[in-house]
């Protein structure tokens, strides 16, 4: 029931999204969404009262390009997969460094799915 | 007019306060209004449907010991239990409870 | 014998009255805003709690200042009453002000550090209404002592009308009411929290408490002072002040600092200027 | 503004928030201040992280209706109605008509309320304590039009998946229709005095502008952008009975704090002659529909909160469950542009530019 979805790589995402931009594209915001092996990450788009996504699938661990250096706005949203999935972006032009959402204290990327890769991702950020 | 608040301002100490001094003064609830949970015991079948569905977690049946329990601190009075219960045993009083535990009264 | 009433008077009864000034203030801003508010001795309530708390506080330097706001406050209505030197009361007012700016800056929170900057600007609003008051009595008697208003022959409002217009609305500024409540006040909490006054806890915020009970009965007794002679019109037209800053207050929002300093500096005090140079042209000429 | 940080001695910084007196949301802002100029602010959230989202994943999608309406605490029942749009457009319900009328009259509600909290905390932000209280009286008599209607004062709960769970007698639509009216009686008591009064305008007119251009590039949504003369408002796209009763965007062009508590002022006259009309013209029909089966497939839901475009994503799999449940508020896509108003102005002002997005943080995180 999702209609006007493009699918991208993550290598083309910018391009694709930097084309939107000028075209008077509001961006809505991203969703992820935890696919087993992959992320999923979707990306609303609104003009006119019409919606538009772009859906880029990359694979877990993998860094995803981020957007904010074309929309301003989306840096928030991206803290915020960072955050809650532990998705990693790069380019990020605000970096929360995973404390935009999460307290000191909280479990890391706690939307995240499967346990193991919880494990992962908790693993991957024992860093201090 | 340089304070167009003034004509306002007397206007309300002429109506008076729309405060109460609350713990003393009550108002009455409007009929209908979902105040806390009740359970009438002689029809409950104890068949735990209204604990299956309940969205907050806050209710515990048992079918043997015949038991119903409420938590009021996790219930959020939405009566989705009041709707699913096959026998109706189940009701919503419009007087919220006190503060800690128990049906308030009249005032 | 009188000295010894008037030093009763002004010491033990005046923060009294400005106690229950203040609890009627808070009683009749409720009625205005459609609240049951408070009862009448809240104030009092407030200041026996905060009396009973424990004495914390941030560093030694700040409880100084708030001994030397309160003694100076006392000390400028000991003068007036005993009709000592106005200008001598004017600079111990002055310093009062001040010690509770130095108090507010002698701490590192921000919202105390710009609720003293912020008093500052008001001293600088409202002061020259004070002085231009002072030298206007001074026109008038020929003296710079309190006593001298009391032998009169007409109360100082027939000669200085617009000084006394200026007055009212430093009044406004001194009691802490919109729309220049930007220090502090018992609502001013939007942007400052609780400004100057923030740092201070239990006993020493109950010693500022008392230290604006002696305030705003000094502000009010001298708008009863204009009216010397007549002292109970003088009272009455005081308590109606009283009534119209609450007002007033209460039909106002709070408005910048800057906006202040120059509504202050336009029309009151030019307001007040007028006055002196029609008094002393009237003076040179007359004499 | 790279080197704001390193601090040369004129600067302070300003912790507005979390528990800040003027905002009862627990946002922070780091506040760089030369003098009581603001040159640069960094807003912190997660003091209320609630992870509904992760919660009702676990719920089943009945449930959920009441978790998510538990999202905030000001529209709730807006949230419930964009959840149940998702479910009914994923499992192809025809919602009866009187239903829809009945989701539109509680909407509005929600959005007369709002908008009167939001005023009223407005003029507690400018120091205008009384005209405070007067708002916040009118809003009280809206609560007791909500609880009359659907039995609590702010968790309706009263939407649910194919219809609406409660009924309006004629006697009670009778009761809104007086409500209403004693309602906009109270409007005119401080409207005048919201949009006239010198000192009000002194604080709200000019601070904070953003512009067309910059409300379209940082994606702000509700009144913040149709003050800044965006016509957007997702009630135009006719969900619920929206189509049939006509609504026309509210515009303002100016982009200050003036321009978006015009926008604001002048909706709650629109939701007040909407009430109106959904109420005198609700169609007979039963007030729901049963729902059978399970939910299968991906769809996006918007519609409009007091405060803007609320974004629901939900993913279904033909379980009982979700898979995933995507919440983008209205606070989240505004606070870009509160970013960008802030720097520049006077310290006094931070309250008034806050609140004039009308920051709700508890739903921002969720």
């Amino acid at each position: 029931m999702l209609h006007n979805v493009t699918e991208v790589s993550a290598e083309s995402l910018r391009d694709t999204i930097a084309a939107r931009f000028p075209q008077g594209y509001r961006f809505i915001t991203l969703t992820c969404v935890d696919g087993g092996a992959t992320w999923e990450l979707l990306y609303h788009f609104d003009r006119n009262y019409e919606l538009s996504h772009v859906r880029v699938r990359v694979p877990k661990g993998a860094v995803v390009p981020s957007i904010s250096g074309i929309y301003a706005c989306a840096a928030l949203v991206e803290n915020e997969v960072q955050d809650l999935f532990g998705v990693t972006f790069e380019g990020l032009t605000v970096n929360y460094e995973r404390r935009f959402m999460l307290a000191v204290e909280a479990p890391l990327a706690p939307m995240v799915r499967t346990p193991v890769a919880q494990a992962a991702a908790r693993a991957g950020e024992m860093r201090m | 007019m340089i304070f167009p608040f003034l004509k306002t301002l007397f206007l309300s100490l002429r109506r008076g306060p729309a405060t109460r001094r609350y713990p003393r003064v009550v108002r009455t609830p409007f009929p209908g209004t979902r105040g806390h949970l009740v359970n009438d015991a002689g029809k409950c079948i104890f068949c735990g449907v209204c604990a299956r569905r309940c969205p907050a977690g806050a209710l515990v049946v048992t079918r043997t010991p015949a038991h119903w329990t409420l938590d009021p601190y996790r219930c959020i009075v939405c009566g989705y239990c009041v709707e699913v219960c096959p026998k109706k045993s189940l009701r919503m009083e419009p007087w919220h409870r006190r503060e800690s535990g128990g049906a308030r009264g009249q005032g | 014998m009188g000295t010894v009433m008037a030093l009763f008077f002004v010491v033990v009864v005046a923060p009294l009255v400005g106690l229950v000034l203040n609890g009627a203030d808070r009683v009749v801003t409720a009625r205005l805003q459609g609240r049951v508010g408070p009862p009448l001795l809240q104030p009092l309530y407030d200041l026996v709690k905060l009396w009973r708390k424990e004495p914390l506080v941030v560093n030694r330097v700040q409880i100084g200042y708030v001994y030397l706001h309160l003694a100076f406050m006392v000390m400028t209505l000991v003068l007036l009453a005993l009709g000592g030197d106005m200008v001598l009361a004017l600079f111990a007012h002055a310093f009062s002000a001040l010690s509770l700016v130095i108090g507010a800056s002698s701490v590192r929170s921000p919202f105390s550090r710009i609720g003293a900057q912020r008093k500052i600007m008001q001293m600088l609003a409202y002061e020259p209404v004070f002085i231009l008051l002072v030298v206007g009595i001074y026109l008038r008697t020929g003296s710079f002592m309190a006593s001298a208003v009391g032998r009169l022959d007409a109360p100082l409002i027939v000669s200085l009308p617009l000084v006394f217009l200026a007055y009212l609305v430093a009044l406004e500024i001194k009691l802490e009411k919109s729309p220049f409540d930007v220090a502090t006040s018992h609502h001013a909490h939007q942007e400052l929290v609780k400004g100057v006054t923030l740092e201070y806890a239990g006993p020493y915020l109950a010693l500022i408490e008392v230290a604006h009970f002696y305030e705003t009965f000094l502000l009010l007794g001298i708008v009863a002072a204009f009216f010397v002679r007549q002292i109970w019109l003088g009272v009455g037209v005081a308590l109606v002040v009283y009534a119209g800053a609450i007002v007033v207050d209460n039909v106002c929002a709070r408005l910048r600092t800057t906006w202040m300093v120059r509504c202050l500096w336009t029309v009151p005090v030019m307001l007040a200027v007028c006055n002196i140079i029609w008094l002393y042209v009237r003076r040179t000429q007359g004499g | 503004m790279n080197n704001a940080t390193t601090s040369t001695p004129r600067r302070t910084v300003i912790p507005f928030g979390p528990q800040h007196p003027v905002l009862p949301e627990p946002l922070h802002l780091r506040l760089v201040l030369e003098d009581e100029k603001v040159v640069e602010a960094q807003p912190a959230v997660g003091y209320i992280h609630r992870g509904i989202e992760k919660l009702a994943e676990v719920k089943d999608f009945q449930q959920n209706v009441f978790l998510l309406e538990h999202v905030c605490g000001i529209c709730s029942f807006i949230h419930a109605l964009a959840y149940c749009q998702g479910i009914e457009e994923l499992m192809g319900v025809e919602v009866p008509a009187r239903a829809r009328y009945l989701r539109v009259v509680w909407s509005e509600l929600n959005r007369l309320h709002s908008h009167l909290l939001w005023l009223g905390l407005l003029a507690d932000a400018f120091g205008f304590e009384s005209l405070f209280m007067q708002i916040w009286r009118a809003r009280e008599r809206v609560l007791d039009l909500e609880e009359q209607t659907a039995g609590a004062r702010i968790m309706l709960s009263t939407c649910t998946i194919g219809g609406v769970r409660r009924d309006l007698s004629a006697e009670q639509v009778g009761q809104v229709l007086r409500g209403l009216d004693e309602l906009e009686r109270e409007f005119d008591m401080f409207v005048p005095v919201v949009i006239k009064d010198a000192t009000v305008k002194e604080r709200l007119c000019g601070v904070g502008v953003l512009t067309q251009r910059q409300a379209q590039e940082l994606g702000a949504v509700g009144p913040v952008a149709r003050a800044s003369g965006i016509a957007r408002d997702l009630r135009v796209t006719g969900y619920a009975a929206y189509g049939e009763l006509g609504v026309n965007p509210v515009i303002e062009t100016d982009g200050d704090c003036y321009a978006r508590t015009l926008v604001r002022v002048r909706e709650l006259y629109q939701s007040l002659l909407l009430l109106r009309k959904a109420l005198r013209h609700m169609p007979d029909s039963p007030i729901a529909v049963a729902v059978k089966g399970k939910p299968e497939g991906e769809v996006v839901m918007r519609v409009e909160q007091p405060r803007g475009e609320v974004m629901y994503y939900l993913k279904a799999n033909g379980t009982a469950t979700l898979e995933r449940v995507r919440v983008r508020t209205p606070t989240f896509a505004n606070l870009p542009a509160l970013l960008a108003i802030l720097p520049g102005c006077e310290l006094a002002d931070v309250p008034v530019i806050t609140l004039s997005i009308d920051p709700c943080v508890s739903c921002t995180e969720r």
